[in-house]
């Protein structure tokens, strides 16, 4: 097994499906000779050719248009939009068309089709380059929405997007893509879309969180654990939608408490759902109001002051000691 | 190195070959076989009289909304006709002829514009996409199959259909442009029918012709007489042609009109005169290609009588089936679970464990009460 | 005071709006001649002119930012998207540039501009057409969501809406457009954007609705007082976001149980944020889970369905009643 | 009625001056006052010593990444000279020398490519439209600005900044069609720079030029040659005068280079050859403009040299003044939450009161721990 960052683990990922299956076609903007801006198509078209590798014209919307088309065909595109503040411009395509053709045609057009886009802040770019606003494709019936932790399950992740057979909005961290290695290994590995995984057993309080916050979260965890005594069950969510509550219920039944994390702005965020899951899971088991940890209720700030805008150790910490003394 | 005007390299034309006065350029003549024309008249009139029929149908409330295509059907058959069935036609809205003639039966038409999911359903194998009402939003689509049908080695290539308002909308610049940088065997088929519900051509654009647009991808691009069955095909001949041979897309403009209102929930007289649909209803295609097929000695008026006939007979069959069905159909409420997913996710199963629950307490209820 | 529908009454705030305000301009497809394809901008062109009243060429994305535009200088316009269904070309006009001119010029550029849209079902109409997807536009930041239920406060939200120095996206729905009629007073009313309203008191349990659901929820809220004796507070929220919890956290602190209605798909959607809320707020006062009766996280069928999916008045009974049960 | 070709109607012209190699055609020199020349001179060296400066303050780490302009500065200077100060502007991201001109301070350009808030306040009456990230987006706003200033019945006009990348989007194309159906006062200049990223221009679209894109909306077109700043500022004053005098928009195609990285995030030997870009650096506009100026007596290398000193001092003392602002900008956490709203909503204030307790705790920690 080598020790990969992101990046290189959802390149090997991109790598081996195309080996197996022909169908599978990387398109976007500059993925070709220049490998993505993050390097995460590198060499694919050096491999591959420019028919499995295609540079697109500049327009989001035909790239998620032309993928509906290709995946109609029965190709199973994977697309690259440089950064997921772009992925506005093919909102109609996706809302519209790809989370609708298995059910127009009545499950004769399926759309295998993968949209990967980099989100949320942390690395001093430009406005439009860090949201997090997942929760658009989530409230998306129809669509899938995938958002991996770290570099082995983002691998094994994006591999059983690619197999799936229905459209995928896979999103990657950015602040993660260089920011730690992991083993991944080289044979085969599927991670199931909706399925949470729990992270860090504990009894005493569930944190729930994903993408980008859950290193932060499992640091809390352990700041918990030395210095309150706390044993936190740390979940991962992994899909957003369709979110699978079993496992959060169990734990929530079991701990009684929790609090949800996410870069995402806070008033119709992803947190919300879980919160609103749980209590039609949970609520008896329940002894304190559900916290949220999460961007405000703002555009996250330009990098200047982007960093008190996502949720730190600290304030998951500091909301996590609420729920244990209210 | 002064001021010098640019070259355009494309070639921007327009055809016209049997024209509204039934004079025919006979050098233009396409050679048609006569069964193949007889095959056209048939679904044209078969057309007319359906959506006249449909029109009906919605007036006594039996379908829902509807959009007639009264007077394009030249535009949608002479587009069509030069397919292959293994080619793909990306329809948008209102090319009903198009697509009986791609195989669409007319019971399924009438189903679907009662809001059956269930209409949607279609042969494993058929390469006609489902409708789309974005407008201009299936143009991509029409590129990636053609990239798709190119990438797999097949000769087959891509028609699909809009309308002038469509060319306004950035799915339709983008989707031109990505097929003309990508090489893709696809045809564009625009129908200018003048009116985007109530907004009139010169509105939409200020370009003079919709063709010229093509100028803009380094593509050919060809105006025909759209209400010119003859020439609608000559120009969709040579462009799926050279789709095939590998020489890339076209842009072909129909220019037609849209005599009827726009859906059957609009009133045309709120914004355009009748003399204006009048000029047009004088260029109706049916009787131009019906009375060229005369001359030609293809049809007879015997002929013609007894297809009118066959056609009503057949249009009544299909609204009886169709009006059998739906009860049934009607009944299938947990169907609309079906096919949002492969696999029903767990809290899908949940809600239609609720549904069913909610439909068996209303049973009870109407029972008891 | 006039008896009038949903659609003369906002007709009658543009047209107020319009006369005395010449930074008022209205815009979108069909929207001249026609009148809109619903008949609310009739009249408007004849009295104010094709310079106040433009038929654009059919394409979303320019309607929303040639808007953005107008609203920079310093006009007003107010954009008709045909259908709701269709705003999603305009997503990244609206989330890029509506929402932040103001900040991104630190003050300088105020994007008062509406965004008109019908949304929802129950008019027997085409795909695309019956959408509610509110939840979009009230996650994010910078935007304003207006959701009337009926003439009266249509017109006096739309004239809010329109004064706002803010961007507003205000959704109608279109099976309120003629379903009844409503004195609306020839003077000026004007109803503050982001307050919720009680429109029926009660001490047991409270609903919480908006748009079309508004009338099934004060139907089941009759019931519920017939058959079962119950008292429920009908709070109807008006404005989805920016959300003021202060009446509905008031409401459940007295009531202990909650039901949230909507039209929407339920995963991610407006109830969520709701039950949120209200567990972060009035958590120790609840007597049992908030239940959320919405549209099923399906697509919305096509019409021959679609009553199911759309809460009924007995879907609301039920739920209310096992809150109250539980 | 047999085959035609379709006549284009609209003007579609190239334009240069003064070529690479000094050659002036001197029946098309516009006669700019000596003193504008000096200014237009000094604004170039300006922005190109301010360019080089910011590349090293960002491989320094005391900016973040920006996108460096050099070769484009005729291009930006020669469109924006000849708009009065009334006029708007209205940017993409990359016309630093246009904004430059416009009034934009060193001090503010360093602060905002340090991400602060705070550095897009700008005068209650500027008519500069703040920087737009996602490409072609602002070019609808141009539009919604030309018709604003139209229906004010003023003579204001509108120019717009755009890449040859941005003709690709729909928002290019719906832009330059709405702005062509209103007649709006407005001047589109793409910046054909040959390069989107990686992407080269023949892959971008397969239309011989970008200028004929105009054919599609019934628009006037001019290409020049964007290293000549003489060229540039022609073509703009001309179809400034056009849109000012009601006769509608015109799109510009300024034929120039990227000569440098995308941004300072990219490394552009992975997709094109040093010998291209040094073929265009030997057509570097400034030299190009410096050698005429000096041909014609309007500059003198003395002049040259002390204004090369000016230019340096005035940079460095931007530099320092942003430097000694930037930590006081950063104190003012609690900023992010002006602006989002006029007013800001309940919920906001307490978000607002939790991020001042949140910053209060934290301090207390670091003062504890
Ligand atoms: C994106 C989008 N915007 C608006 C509509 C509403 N609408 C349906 S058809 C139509 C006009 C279409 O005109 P055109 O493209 O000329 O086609 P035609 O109806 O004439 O066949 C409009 C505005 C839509 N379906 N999709
Ligand atoms: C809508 C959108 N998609 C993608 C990007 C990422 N991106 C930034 S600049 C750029 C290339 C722009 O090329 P061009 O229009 O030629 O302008 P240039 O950079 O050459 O000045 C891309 C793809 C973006 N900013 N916006
Ligand atoms: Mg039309
Ligand atoms: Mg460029």
């Amino acid at each position: 097994m080598a020790k990969m960052t992101m990046v290189q683990a959802i390149n090997m990922a991109l790598r081996q499906e195309m080996e197996k299956d022909d169908r599978v076609i990387v398109m976007g903007e500059d993925v070709g000779l220049d490998g993505g801006v993050f390097r995460v198509t590198e060499g694919l078209i050096e491999q591959f050719g420019e028919q499995r590798v295609l540079d697109t014209p500049l327009a989001e919307s035909a790239i998620a248009g032309m993928a509906v088309g290709m995946a109609a065909y029965g190709l199973r595109p994977v697309c690259e939009i440089q950064f997921s503040g772009f992925a506005y411009h093919s909102f109609h395509q996706l809302e519209s068309h790809a989370a609708r053709f298995r059910r127009r045609s009545q499950g004769r057009f399926q759309m295998s089709l993968v949209l990967r886009a980099p989100y949320g802040g942390g690395v001093r770019a430009l406005e439009h380059h860090s949201e997090s606003r997942e929760a658009y494709w989530a409230h998306t019936p129809g669509l899938k929405m995938v958002i991996p932790s770290g570099p082995r399950n983002a691998r094994a992740l994006l591999v059983a997007a690619i197999r799936d057979p229905d459209p995928v909005i896979f999103y990657e961290s950015k602040a993660l893509y260089r920011a730690f290695r992991e083993e991944v290994p080289e044979e085969e590995e599927v991670l199931p879309i909706g399925r949470p995984r729990i992270v860090r057993a504990g009894d005493d309080i569930t944190l729930i969180a994903y993408g980008a916050m859950l290193r932060p979260t499992l640091e809390a965890a352990e700041e918990l654990q030395k210095r309150d005594g706390l044993g936190a069950e740390v979940i991962d969510l992994l899909t957003i939608s369709p979110l699978d509550d079993t496992l959060l219920t169990e734990s929530v039944r079991k701990t009684g408490r929790a609090v949800v994390i996410h870069e995402a702005s806070r008033s119709f965020g992803p947190g919300a759902e879980i919160v609103a899951r749980l209590v039609e899971s949970a609520f008896y088991y329940l002894e304190a109001p559900i916290e949220r940890v999460t961007g405000y209720d703002l555009i996250i700030p330009l990098f200047s002051q982007e960093q008190n805008y996502i949720p730190s150790v600290r304030r998951i910490v500091r909301a996590a000691r609420k729920t244990v003394n209210a | 190195m002064p001021r010098n005007t640019i070259e355009i390299s494309e070639t921007i034309e327009h055809l016209t070959i049997l024209n509204e006065n039934d004079e025919l350029d006979a050098s233009l003549e396409p050679d048609i076989a006569a069964d193949e024309l007889r095959r056209l008249y048939r679904c044209m009139l078969l057309a007319r009289r359906f959506d006249e029929r449909l029109l009906d149908l919605q007036r006594q409330g039996r379908i829902g909304t509807f959009p007639p295509i009264q007077g394009q059907e030249a535009a949608h058959l002479g587009a069509v006709a030069p397919l292959r069935p293994s080619d793909w036609m990306v329809p948008s809205f209102r090319e009903m002829a198009a697509e009986l003639w791609r195989g669409r039966s007319l019971e399924n038409i009438i189903i679907a514009n009662n809001g059956f999911e269930q209409a949607g359903a279609m042969h494993a194998d058929s390469r006609n996409l489902p409708m789309a009402v974005p407008v201009a939003s299936q143009i991509p689509h029409a590129v990636g199959l053609a990239w798709a049908a190119k990438y797999r080695q097949t000769d087959d290539v891509v028609m699909t259909f809009f309308g002038d308002g469509a060319t306004s909308e950035g799915d339709f610049h983008e989707g031109l442009n990505f097929a003309a940088v990508f090489q893709v065997p696809v045809i564009f088929v625009c129908q200018n029918n003048h009116w985007a519900i109530s907004v009139p051509l010169k509105r939409q654009t200020r370009s003079g012709t919709l063709v010229q647009k093509a100028v803009a991808y380094g593509m050919p691009g060809i105006q025909v007489d759209g209400n010119d069955l003859l020439a609608v095909y000559v120009a969709a001949r040579e462009a799926i042609a050279r789709a095939r041979a590998g020489d890339g897309p076209t842009l072909i403009e129909c220019v037609t009109y849209r005599v009827m209102m726009h859906t059957t929930a609009d009133d045309p007289k709120r914004y355009r005169t009748d003399e204006e649909v009048q000029q047009w209803r004088r260029r109706d295609p049916l009787p131009r290609f019906e009375r060229y097929l005369i001359g030609k000695g293809v049809l007879t008026p015997d002929v013609i009588g007894s297809l009118k006939a066959e056609i009503a007979q057949e249009i009544q069959v299909a609204v009886a089936r169709a009006e059998e069905q739906m009860p049934v159909l009607r009944a299938q409420s947990l169907s609309v679970f079906d096919h949002l997913y492969a696999d029903l996710p767990p809290y899908l199963k949940a809600q239609k464990q609720m549904l069913a629950e909610e439909l068996s307490l209303s049973d009870e209820e109407s029972a008891n009460g």
